[in-house]
């Protein structure tokens, strides 16, 4: 179990072999990845700013509540921070279990609890200069699923 | 008492944290705000419209009604947009 | 969207790189990775059979139903057949939207419907020797959420 | 006609597939398992146990009352068991 907040880019592909690296109990991964999406010409880039602090600490529990409510073997968040750009990897969240039910359930409770809880706030830069990103109502209702 | 302003709140405020010590009748978060709204343009421009903004008390989120005191570390922002 | 039935393993990092090279359209990503689960003892390894020509078939089958029910940029299905010990990865979904909902819900009902749909056949090799597992009653439930 | 078979079905059998002409009679899958389970002890037992056989013609899946005809293809397997 692991949270981690960081400027620097991550690898998708390490960061999978680390998590199943020597392990036989785990029936199922899942994963989602988080990207900067733009079609070039609207959003050139974006920034997410964060609570250095209770961002941690708010991953932590986040990641709590998904351990007391499915049998996850492991899980792992990496949140960057930081200036981005279209296609850049922002967000991964991967779980592990001993059945897909579980490891598919916890991601996707994960990552929309992320997206509507943690204090990253998105600030996008256009060509009509930038501007703090709005709250969706989409994503409260995403969490709302999950009574939270 | 340490104050903190993310995203649009720290761009109207001009500031990323400030100390602060408000006169003892301030017990709750909605007593700060109203305290800090007239500690400047900045300030009351930040503060205008409390639909869209959240606060944190000692990095947890926190209602208006939630109790502070000396010592503790309040944040205000925007409605979170994730990631 | 592709669909694969190999021998050979596949490398998740390269996967989604490939998946994602380029791509500014994708929001979310969202991928699924089996893992051949055993305790050393009583599984100590597992051969997949399937129906050549068949497999395909409803891969691709599967593949287009998620595409029709959700709003995917792209999807990867890659299947291994042939002996497997625990550890082994065994099959990868992997799907990609502008939001995260769609690629995650696609996602899940590709595994649900891969596990109870497709031509696989899981033969156990144990400490009593090796026997044909039995198809669990589980996984029709969980095809069965998505009106299966 | 070609049969396959698969899984279990294979094991009982002790083929994976073979080319059969079944008389004019034989015009639905369960036609077919009829006719097949007098083939041989190994199809007897193959065909034992209907409620764990599934059926494919021409690499669909197919119910017991599915029509066929010479030259499809007609697989034999239990439920399947994913990967």
């Amino acid at each position: 179990m692991a949270v981690r907040v960081q400027e620097e880019d991550f690898d998708v592909g390490l960061e999978f072999a680390r998590f199943t690296e020597g392990r036989v109990d785990l029936g199922g991964v899942a994963l989602f990845v988080g990207l900067v999406r733009g079609d070039g010409q609207t959003v050139s880039a974006m920034t997410l700013e964060h609570y250095p602090g209770m961002t941690e600490r708010q991953l932590e529990a986040i990641e709590a509540e998904a351990r007391a409510r499915w049998k996850l073997d492991d899980a792992l968040i990496v949140h960057r921070v930081g200036r981005m750009k279209p296609g850049d990897r922002i967000v991964l969240v991967m779980t592990g279990s001993a059945h897909r039910k579980d490891s598919l359930e916890a991601c996707q409770f994960l990552i929309d609890w992320l997206k509507t809880k943690a204090p990253f706030w998105k600030f996008e830069e256009g060509q009509g200069g930038g501007k703090w990103v709005d709250a969706k109502e989409s994503d409260d209702e995403a969490a709302k699923r999950w009574g939270g | 008492m340490k104050i903190l302003y993310f995203a649009s709140l720290k761009a109207k405020t001009g500031i990323g944290s400030e100390d602060v010590t408000p006169p003892a009748s301030v017990g709750t978060v909605a007593d700060l705000i109203d305290w800090l709204k007239g500690q400047g343009p900045g300030h009351a421009d930040a503060f205008a419209d409390l639909r869209l903004l959240r606060a944190a008390v000692n990095q947890e989120h926190a209602g208006f009604d939630a109790a502070i005191k000396e010592g503790d570390e309040i944040a205000f922002f925007p409605p979170v947009t994730g990631g």
